[in-house]
Protein backbone atom coordinates (compact mmCIF):
# COMPACT_ATOMS: atom_id res chain seq x y z
CA UNK A 1 0.00 0.00 0.00
CA UNK A 2 3.18 2.36 -0.52
CA UNK A 3 1.94 3.75 -4.13
CA UNK A 4 -1.32 5.05 -2.88
CA UNK A 5 -0.38 8.54 -4.62
CA UNK A 6 0.60 9.88 -7.62
CA UNK A 7 2.84 12.62 -8.57
CA UNK A 8 1.74 15.95 -10.73
CA UNK A 9 4.99 18.33 -12.49
CA UNK A 10 4.34 21.72 -13.59
CA UNK A 11 6.61 23.18 -16.23
CA UNK A 12 7.42 26.33 -17.85
CA UNK A 13 4.30 28.81 -17.53
CA UNK A 14 1.97 27.01 -15.40
CA UNK A 15 4.79 25.82 -13.04
CA UNK A 16 5.68 29.90 -12.40
CA UNK A 17 2.00 31.10 -12.52
CA UNK A 18 0.82 27.90 -10.04
CA UNK A 19 4.20 28.64 -7.97
CA UNK A 20 4.10 25.11 -8.27
CA UNK A 21 6.53 22.63 -9.38
CA UNK A 22 4.93 19.02 -8.20
CA UNK A 23 2.70 18.01 -6.39
CA UNK A 24 1.69 14.91 -4.48
CA UNK A 25 -1.84 13.65 -4.62
CA UNK A 26 -4.17 10.50 -3.26
CA UNK A 27 -4.77 8.52 -6.25
CA UNK A 28 -8.85 8.28 -6.47
CA UNK A 29 -9.47 4.64 -7.74
CA UNK A 30 -11.25 5.14 -11.47
CA UNK A 31 -9.83 8.76 -12.26
CA UNK A 32 -8.90 10.49 -15.89
CA UNK A 33 -5.86 13.23 -16.56
CA UNK A 34 -9.14 15.49 -16.98
CA UNK A 35 -10.82 14.38 -13.49
CA UNK A 36 -7.18 15.58 -12.46
CA UNK A 37 -7.32 18.99 -14.21
CA UNK A 38 -11.02 19.55 -13.06
CA UNK A 39 -10.29 19.03 -8.91
CA UNK A 40 -7.05 20.99 -9.32
CA UNK A 41 -8.87 24.17 -10.92
CA UNK A 42 -11.69 23.91 -8.26
CA UNK A 43 -8.86 25.29 -6.07
CA UNK A 44 -9.38 28.71 -7.46
CA UNK A 45 -6.75 31.39 -7.60
CA UNK A 46 -4.19 30.91 -10.67
CA UNK A 47 -5.48 27.26 -10.74
CA UNK A 48 -8.72 28.30 -12.25
CA UNK A 49 -6.90 28.77 -15.76
CA UNK A 50 -6.55 24.49 -15.72
CA UNK A 51 -10.04 24.63 -17.25
CA UNK A 52 -11.17 26.68 -20.06
CA UNK A 53 -7.96 28.93 -20.03
CA UNK A 54 -5.05 28.37 -22.67
CA UNK A 55 -4.37 25.05 -23.60
CA UNK A 56 -2.69 23.01 -21.06
CA UNK A 57 -0.67 19.17 -22.28
CA UNK A 58 -1.05 16.34 -20.48
CA UNK A 59 2.14 14.02 -20.32
CA UNK A 60 1.34 10.69 -18.20
CA UNK A 61 4.40 8.33 -17.01
CA UNK A 62 6.32 10.76 -19.78
CA UNK A 63 4.27 10.46 -22.84
CA UNK A 64 1.87 12.82 -24.45
CA UNK A 65 -1.89 11.55 -23.17
CA UNK A 66 -5.32 13.27 -23.16
CA UNK A 67 -7.93 14.02 -20.93
CA UNK A 68 -9.37 11.45 -20.79
CA UNK A 69 -6.51 8.93 -20.18
CA UNK A 70 -6.59 7.09 -16.94
CA UNK A 71 -4.21 7.98 -14.10
CA UNK A 72 -3.67 5.85 -11.13
CA UNK A 73 -1.88 5.71 -8.22
CA UNK A 74 2.09 5.37 -8.85
CA UNK A 75 1.77 7.54 -11.93
CA UNK A 76 3.83 10.89 -13.15
CA UNK A 77 1.15 13.25 -14.70
CA UNK A 78 2.82 16.34 -16.05
CA UNK A 79 0.61 19.27 -17.48
CA UNK A 80 2.45 21.56 -19.28
CA UNK A 81 1.39 24.64 -22.12
CA UNK A 82 1.84 24.07 -25.78
CA UNK A 83 5.99 23.10 -26.38
CA UNK A 84 8.05 25.68 -28.04
CA UNK A 85 11.46 23.68 -28.49
CA UNK A 86 14.13 24.19 -31.32
CA UNK B 1 22.75 9.63 -29.79
CA UNK B 2 20.81 12.27 -27.79
CA UNK B 3 21.85 15.03 -25.82
CA UNK B 4 20.39 17.67 -23.61
CA UNK B 5 22.75 19.74 -22.16
CA UNK B 6 23.62 23.58 -20.74
CA UNK B 7 26.67 23.27 -22.00
CA UNK B 8 27.59 24.79 -26.17
CA UNK B 9 28.28 21.88 -28.63
CA UNK B 10 31.09 22.02 -31.39
CA UNK B 11 29.03 21.37 -34.93
CA UNK B 12 32.33 20.91 -36.31
CA UNK B 13 33.21 17.74 -34.11
CA UNK B 14 29.42 16.65 -34.69
CA UNK B 15 29.97 16.95 -38.46
CA UNK B 16 33.08 14.78 -38.30
CA UNK B 17 31.18 12.40 -36.04
CA UNK B 18 28.38 11.87 -38.83
CA UNK B 19 30.98 12.03 -41.59
CA UNK B 20 32.63 8.63 -39.53
CA UNK B 21 29.93 6.29 -40.09
CA UNK B 22 31.14 3.84 -43.09
CA UNK B 23 31.27 3.33 -46.78
CA UNK B 24 27.28 3.57 -47.10
CA UNK B 25 27.01 7.16 -46.36
CA UNK B 26 26.90 9.54 -49.10
CA UNK B 27 25.21 12.70 -48.11
CA UNK B 28 25.23 14.44 -44.42
CA UNK B 29 22.42 17.28 -44.02
CA UNK B 30 22.90 18.85 -40.37
CA UNK B 31 20.38 21.92 -39.27
CA UNK B 32 21.93 24.50 -36.09
CA UNK B 33 19.45 26.66 -34.51
CA UNK B 34 20.73 29.94 -33.12
CA UNK B 35 18.97 32.15 -30.48
CA UNK B 36 16.96 34.84 -32.85
CA UNK B 37 15.66 38.27 -31.74
CA UNK B 38 11.86 37.15 -32.65
CA UNK B 39 10.99 41.11 -33.47
CA UNK B 40 8.29 40.47 -31.12
CA UNK B 41 9.86 42.17 -27.94
CA UNK B 42 12.48 45.20 -27.57
CA UNK B 43 15.73 44.64 -26.60
CA UNK B 44 15.51 40.92 -26.48
CA UNK B 45 18.73 39.65 -24.85
CA UNK B 46 18.44 36.33 -25.20
CA UNK B 47 16.11 33.05 -24.03
CA UNK B 48 15.68 30.43 -20.64
CA UNK B 49 15.03 27.28 -22.02
CA UNK B 50 13.58 24.79 -19.94
CA UNK B 51 12.54 20.79 -20.68
CA UNK B 52 11.05 17.68 -18.72
CA UNK B 53 14.41 15.75 -18.10
CA UNK B 54 13.65 11.89 -18.93
CA UNK B 55 10.55 12.74 -21.50
CA UNK B 56 12.55 14.42 -23.78
CA UNK B 57 15.30 12.45 -24.78
CA UNK B 58 12.59 9.83 -24.72
CA UNK B 59 10.46 11.70 -27.35
CA UNK B 60 13.69 12.49 -29.27
CA UNK B 61 14.47 8.67 -29.40
CA UNK B 62 11.63 8.19 -30.45
CA UNK B 63 11.52 11.05 -33.51
CA UNK B 64 14.72 9.39 -34.35
CA UNK B 65 13.12 5.61 -34.74
CA UNK B 66 10.39 7.21 -36.99
CA UNK B 67 12.84 8.61 -39.14
CA UNK B 68 15.22 5.68 -39.06
CA UNK B 69 11.70 3.65 -40.42
CA UNK B 70 10.54 6.68 -43.02
CA UNK B 71 14.11 7.01 -44.81
CA UNK B 72 17.28 5.49 -44.94
CA UNK B 73 19.22 6.86 -41.72
CA UNK B 74 22.95 5.63 -40.83
CA UNK B 75 23.71 7.92 -38.32
CA UNK B 76 21.30 10.74 -36.55
CA UNK B 77 22.53 12.81 -33.77
CA UNK B 78 20.89 15.63 -32.01
CA UNK B 79 21.91 18.13 -29.14
CA UNK B 80 19.40 20.94 -27.49
CA UNK B 81 20.46 23.01 -24.99
CA UNK B 82 18.58 23.99 -22.10
CA UNK B 83 18.98 26.93 -19.77
CA UNK B 84 19.87 30.39 -20.38
CA UNK B 85 21.27 31.16 -24.16
CA UNK B 86 22.28 34.64 -25.03
CA UNK B 87 21.38 36.11 -28.42
CA UNK B 88 23.07 34.18 -31.49
CA UNK B 89 24.29 30.97 -29.40
CA UNK B 90 23.61 27.68 -30.72
CA UNK B 91 20.34 26.01 -29.38
CA UNK B 92 20.21 23.22 -31.30
CA UNK B 93 21.61 20.50 -33.32
CA UNK B 94 20.04 18.21 -36.06
CA UNK B 95 22.75 16.34 -37.96
CA UNK B 96 21.63 12.79 -40.20
CA UNK B 97 23.70 11.04 -42.79
CA UNK B 98 22.29 8.78 -45.19
CA UNK B 99 23.17 6.97 -48.54
CA UNK B 100 21.01 9.47 -50.61
CA UNK B 101 20.73 12.94 -50.41
CA UNK B 102 16.97 13.11 -50.43
CA UNK B 103 16.74 11.10 -47.18
CA UNK B 104 19.54 12.71 -45.49
CA UNK B 105 17.39 16.35 -45.93
CA UNK B 106 13.96 14.73 -45.00
CA UNK B 107 14.96 12.93 -41.97
CA UNK B 108 16.62 16.30 -41.40
CA UNK B 109 14.13 18.37 -41.45
CA UNK B 110 11.61 15.43 -40.16
CA UNK B 111 13.11 15.72 -36.65
CA UNK B 112 13.43 19.70 -37.03
CA UNK B 113 10.39 20.27 -37.58
CA UNK B 114 8.88 17.53 -34.61
CA UNK B 115 11.40 18.91 -31.98
CA UNK B 116 9.40 22.66 -32.25
CA UNK B 117 6.33 21.07 -31.80
CA UNK B 118 6.15 17.50 -29.77
CA UNK B 119 9.34 17.33 -27.91
CA UNK B 120 8.94 19.09 -24.23
CA UNK B 121 11.11 22.27 -24.22
CA UNK B 122 9.76 25.87 -23.55
CA UNK B 123 11.30 29.22 -24.04
CA UNK B 124 11.61 32.15 -22.04
CA UNK B 125 12.38 35.24 -24.08
CA UNK B 126 14.64 37.75 -21.75
CA UNK B 127 14.60 41.52 -22.61
CA UNK B 128 15.04 45.04 -21.40
CA UNK B 129 11.35 44.95 -20.02
CA UNK B 130 11.07 41.66 -18.25
CA UNK B 131 10.75 38.04 -19.81
CA UNK B 132 7.92 36.19 -21.13
CA UNK B 133 7.36 32.91 -22.46
CA UNK B 134 7.28 32.10 -26.02
CA UNK B 135 3.70 31.13 -27.03
CA UNK B 136 3.44 28.43 -30.25
CA UNK B 137 3.22 29.13 -33.51
CA UNK B 138 0.51 28.23 -35.46
CA UNK B 139 3.31 27.67 -38.60
CA UNK B 140 5.15 25.39 -36.42
CA UNK B 141 1.91 22.78 -35.85
CA UNK B 142 1.69 23.28 -39.18
CA UNK B 143 4.75 22.36 -40.61
CA UNK B 144 4.85 19.28 -37.85
CA UNK B 145 1.03 17.98 -38.92
CA UNK B 146 2.35 18.56 -43.07
CA UNK B 147 5.09 14.94 -42.23
CA UNK B 148 1.80 13.06 -41.22
CA UNK B 149 0.01 13.17 -44.60
CA UNK C 1 30.60 32.54 -52.28
CA UNK C 2 31.25 29.99 -55.01
CA UNK C 3 34.07 27.98 -54.95
CA UNK C 4 35.16 25.13 -57.73
CA UNK C 5 38.21 23.23 -56.84
CA UNK C 6 40.38 20.18 -56.75
CA UNK C 7 41.11 20.24 -53.10
CA UNK C 8 39.13 19.40 -50.20
CA UNK C 9 37.61 21.87 -47.86
CA UNK C 10 37.07 21.97 -43.74
CA UNK C 11 33.14 21.86 -43.28
CA UNK C 12 33.78 22.78 -40.01
CA UNK C 13 35.27 26.33 -41.08
CA UNK C 14 32.75 26.90 -44.00
CA UNK C 15 29.92 26.35 -40.78
CA UNK C 16 31.62 28.62 -39.06
CA UNK C 17 31.87 31.46 -41.52
CA UNK C 18 28.26 30.60 -42.01
CA UNK C 19 27.54 31.30 -38.62
CA UNK C 20 29.07 34.54 -38.21
CA UNK C 21 26.89 36.77 -40.71
CA UNK C 22 24.80 38.85 -38.56
CA UNK C 23 22.02 38.73 -35.52
CA UNK C 24 19.70 38.15 -37.68
CA UNK C 25 20.03 34.52 -38.64
CA UNK C 26 18.69 31.56 -36.92
CA UNK C 27 19.02 28.96 -39.03
CA UNK C 28 21.58 27.28 -40.64
CA UNK C 29 21.06 24.15 -43.45
CA UNK C 30 24.07 22.10 -44.75
CA UNK C 31 24.50 19.42 -46.86
CA UNK C 32 27.79 17.54 -47.38
CA UNK C 33 27.99 14.64 -50.32
CA UNK C 34 30.93 12.27 -50.10
CA UNK C 35 31.78 9.43 -52.88
CA UNK C 36 29.67 6.44 -52.56
CA UNK C 37 30.43 3.16 -54.24
CA UNK C 38 26.63 3.92 -56.39
CA UNK C 39 26.60 -0.24 -56.63
CA UNK C 40 26.22 -0.27 -60.24
CA UNK C 41 30.00 -1.85 -60.84
CA UNK C 42 32.29 -3.91 -58.63
CA UNK C 43 34.76 -2.81 -56.91
CA UNK C 44 35.26 0.98 -57.13
CA UNK C 45 38.27 2.75 -55.79
CA UNK C 46 36.32 6.62 -56.79
CA UNK C 47 35.76 9.13 -59.11
CA UNK C 48 37.08 11.66 -61.61
CA UNK C 49 34.99 14.76 -61.56
CA UNK C 50 35.26 17.05 -64.71
CA UNK C 51 33.68 20.56 -65.22
CA UNK C 52 33.23 23.25 -67.78
CA UNK C 53 35.30 25.89 -65.83
CA UNK C 54 33.60 29.17 -66.07
CA UNK C 55 29.98 28.39 -66.95
CA UNK C 56 29.69 26.16 -63.67
CA UNK C 57 30.45 29.37 -61.42
CA UNK C 58 27.92 31.11 -63.11
CA UNK C 59 25.54 28.27 -63.21
CA UNK C 60 26.01 28.23 -59.43
CA UNK C 61 25.54 31.95 -58.86
CA UNK C 62 22.28 31.80 -60.65
CA UNK C 63 21.23 29.27 -58.89
CA UNK C 64 21.75 31.43 -55.40
CA UNK C 65 19.99 33.90 -56.92
CA UNK C 66 17.13 32.29 -57.68
CA UNK C 67 16.79 30.59 -54.13
CA UNK C 68 17.46 34.08 -52.62
CA UNK C 69 14.43 35.27 -54.29
CA UNK C 70 12.46 32.47 -53.32
CA UNK C 71 13.65 32.58 -49.85
CA UNK C 72 14.59 34.15 -47.24
CA UNK C 73 18.60 33.70 -47.46
CA UNK C 74 21.46 35.59 -45.74
CA UNK C 75 24.42 33.64 -46.91
CA UNK C 76 25.19 30.62 -48.95
CA UNK C 77 28.04 29.23 -49.22
CA UNK C 78 28.57 26.45 -52.63
CA UNK C 79 31.72 23.95 -53.10
CA UNK C 80 32.30 21.85 -55.64
CA UNK C 81 35.66 19.62 -56.25
CA UNK C 82 36.84 18.69 -59.06
CA UNK C 83 39.53 16.37 -60.52
CA UNK C 84 40.10 12.59 -58.96
CA UNK C 85 38.45 11.58 -55.85
CA UNK C 86 38.51 8.44 -53.50
CA UNK C 87 35.28 6.92 -51.67
CA UNK C 88 33.82 8.55 -48.89
CA UNK C 89 35.95 12.05 -49.79
CA UNK C 90 33.95 15.11 -49.65
CA UNK C 91 32.82 15.85 -53.14
CA UNK C 92 29.86 19.26 -52.47
CA UNK C 93 29.07 21.31 -50.03
CA UNK C 94 25.90 23.90 -49.71
CA UNK C 95 25.45 26.09 -46.65
CA UNK C 96 22.72 28.22 -46.58
CA UNK C 97 21.69 30.95 -43.20
CA UNK C 98 18.42 32.16 -42.95
CA UNK C 99 16.14 33.55 -40.25
CA UNK C 100 13.88 31.04 -40.52
CA UNK C 101 14.24 27.05 -40.23
CA UNK C 102 12.15 26.35 -42.99
CA UNK C 103 13.50 29.02 -45.40
CA UNK C 104 17.02 27.76 -44.74
CA UNK C 105 16.47 23.85 -45.35
CA UNK C 106 14.18 24.56 -48.72
CA UNK C 107 17.27 27.19 -50.30
CA UNK C 108 20.06 24.32 -49.13
CA UNK C 109 17.45 21.32 -50.82
CA UNK C 110 16.75 23.32 -53.87
CA UNK C 111 20.54 24.59 -54.42
CA UNK C 112 21.49 21.29 -54.11
CA UNK C 113 19.22 19.15 -56.41
CA UNK C 114 19.86 21.96 -59.08
CA UNK C 115 23.51 21.56 -58.79
CA UNK C 116 22.85 17.78 -59.95
CA UNK C 117 20.87 18.68 -62.75
CA UNK C 118 21.67 22.12 -64.04
CA UNK C 119 25.40 23.15 -63.39
CA UNK C 120 27.77 21.47 -66.04
CA UNK C 121 29.72 18.31 -63.52
CA UNK C 122 30.40 15.11 -64.83
CA UNK C 123 31.05 12.02 -62.81
CA UNK C 124 33.54 9.47 -64.39
CA UNK C 125 33.47 6.16 -62.30
CA UNK C 126 36.64 4.76 -61.53
CA UNK C 127 36.47 0.99 -60.40
CA UNK C 128 38.77 -2.30 -60.77
CA UNK C 129 37.56 -2.99 -64.31
CA UNK C 130 37.90 0.34 -65.96
CA UNK C 131 36.48 3.58 -65.95
CA UNK C 132 33.01 4.76 -67.23
CA UNK C 133 30.79 7.85 -67.46
CA UNK C 134 27.98 8.27 -64.73
CA UNK C 135 24.44 8.31 -66.09
CA UNK C 136 22.41 10.97 -65.47
CA UNK C 137 19.42 9.80 -63.20
CA UNK C 138 15.77 10.33 -64.00
CA UNK C 139 15.10 10.76 -60.01
CA UNK C 140 17.61 13.59 -60.07
CA UNK C 141 15.76 15.54 -63.25
CA UNK C 142 12.35 14.42 -61.34
CA UNK C 143 13.68 16.07 -58.06
CA UNK C 144 14.95 19.23 -59.59
CA UNK C 145 11.93 19.86 -61.84
CA UNK C 146 9.44 19.36 -58.67
CA UNK C 147 10.91 22.29 -57.60
CA UNK C 148 9.26 24.31 -60.84
CA UNK C 149 5.82 23.96 -59.58
CA UNK D 1 37.43 40.47 -89.99
CA UNK D 2 39.38 38.59 -87.17
CA UNK D 3 36.32 37.02 -85.41
CA UNK D 4 34.49 34.72 -88.51
CA UNK D 5 35.39 31.50 -86.40
CA UNK D 6 33.58 29.73 -83.73
CA UNK D 7 35.05 27.62 -80.95
CA UNK D 8 33.05 24.75 -80.25
CA UNK D 9 33.98 22.47 -77.11
CA UNK D 10 33.31 18.82 -75.65
CA UNK D 11 33.05 17.70 -72.33
CA UNK D 12 33.34 14.58 -70.78
CA UNK D 13 32.15 11.44 -72.80
CA UNK D 14 31.65 13.08 -75.96
CA UNK D 15 35.24 14.78 -75.69
CA UNK D 16 36.82 11.04 -74.99
CA UNK D 17 34.88 9.44 -77.72
CA UNK D 18 35.63 12.09 -80.30
CA UNK D 19 39.51 12.57 -78.90
CA UNK D 20 38.73 16.40 -79.27
CA UNK D 21 38.59 18.84 -76.67
CA UNK D 22 37.95 22.21 -78.92
CA UNK D 23 37.68 23.14 -82.42
CA UNK D 24 37.78 25.89 -84.59
CA UNK D 25 35.22 26.34 -86.77
CA UNK D 26 34.38 29.00 -89.98
CA UNK D 27 31.29 30.98 -88.62
CA UNK D 28 28.48 30.42 -91.58
CA UNK D 29 26.50 32.82 -91.21
CA UNK D 30 22.54 32.03 -90.68
CA UNK D 31 23.45 28.81 -88.57
CA UNK D 32 21.68 27.26 -85.46
CA UNK D 33 23.74 25.12 -83.05
CA UNK D 34 21.49 22.02 -84.43
CA UNK D 35 23.35 22.99 -87.64
CA UNK D 36 26.69 22.96 -85.98
CA UNK D 37 25.69 19.44 -84.38
CA UNK D 38 24.37 17.73 -87.62
CA UNK D 39 27.25 19.34 -89.73
CA UNK D 40 29.17 17.87 -86.98
CA UNK D 41 27.67 14.63 -87.20
CA UNK D 42 28.21 14.23 -90.75
CA UNK D 43 31.81 13.40 -90.50
CA UNK D 44 31.13 9.89 -89.59
CA UNK D 45 32.89 7.30 -87.25
CA UNK D 46 32.05 8.22 -83.53
CA UNK D 47 31.21 12.17 -84.81
CA UNK D 48 27.64 10.46 -86.08
CA UNK D 49 26.43 9.79 -82.37
CA UNK D 50 25.83 13.83 -82.23
CA UNK D 51 22.67 13.11 -83.93
CA UNK D 52 20.43 10.51 -83.11
CA UNK D 53 22.30 8.98 -80.74
CA UNK D 54 22.50 9.38 -76.60
CA UNK D 55 21.25 13.29 -75.54
CA UNK D 56 23.73 15.94 -76.38
CA UNK D 57 23.14 19.20 -74.30
CA UNK D 58 24.25 22.40 -75.83
CA UNK D 59 25.56 25.67 -74.42
CA UNK D 60 26.16 29.07 -76.06
CA UNK D 61 28.51 31.67 -74.43
CA UNK D 62 28.66 29.40 -71.23
CA UNK D 63 24.74 29.42 -71.30
CA UNK D 64 22.30 26.73 -71.90
CA UNK D 65 20.79 26.92 -75.52
CA UNK D 66 18.56 24.20 -77.62
CA UNK D 67 19.04 23.24 -81.19
CA UNK D 68 17.19 26.23 -82.64
CA UNK D 69 19.33 28.58 -81.13
CA UNK D 70 21.52 30.76 -83.42
CA UNK D 71 25.55 30.53 -82.99
CA UNK D 72 27.66 33.38 -84.92
CA UNK D 73 30.71 34.16 -85.16
CA UNK D 74 32.89 34.31 -82.25
CA UNK D 75 30.29 31.85 -80.02
CA UNK D 76 32.02 29.51 -78.09
CA UNK D 77 29.21 26.87 -78.26
CA UNK D 78 29.97 23.46 -76.22
CA UNK D 79 28.08 20.21 -76.71
CA UNK D 80 28.29 17.75 -73.84
CA UNK D 81 25.76 14.70 -72.13
CA UNK D 82 23.81 15.42 -69.59
CA UNK D 83 24.88 16.89 -66.33
CA UNK D 84 25.83 14.52 -63.37
CA UNK D 85 27.24 16.55 -60.48
CA UNK D 86 26.81 16.74 -57.15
Amino acid sequence: MTEQTLTVRFFARLREELGTEQLTLPADGEQTAGDLLAALASRGGPWAQLQGGQPVMIAINQAMAKPGSPVKAGDEVAFFPPVTGG
Amino acid sequence: MISVQTEDFDAAAEYAALRDSGAGTGAIATFTGLVRDSGDTQGVSGLFLEHYPGMTEQMIAGLIEEASRRWDVRKARVIHRVGELLLQEQIVFVGVCSAHRADAFSACEFIMDALKTSAPFWKKELSESGEHWVEQKASDVARGEAWNT
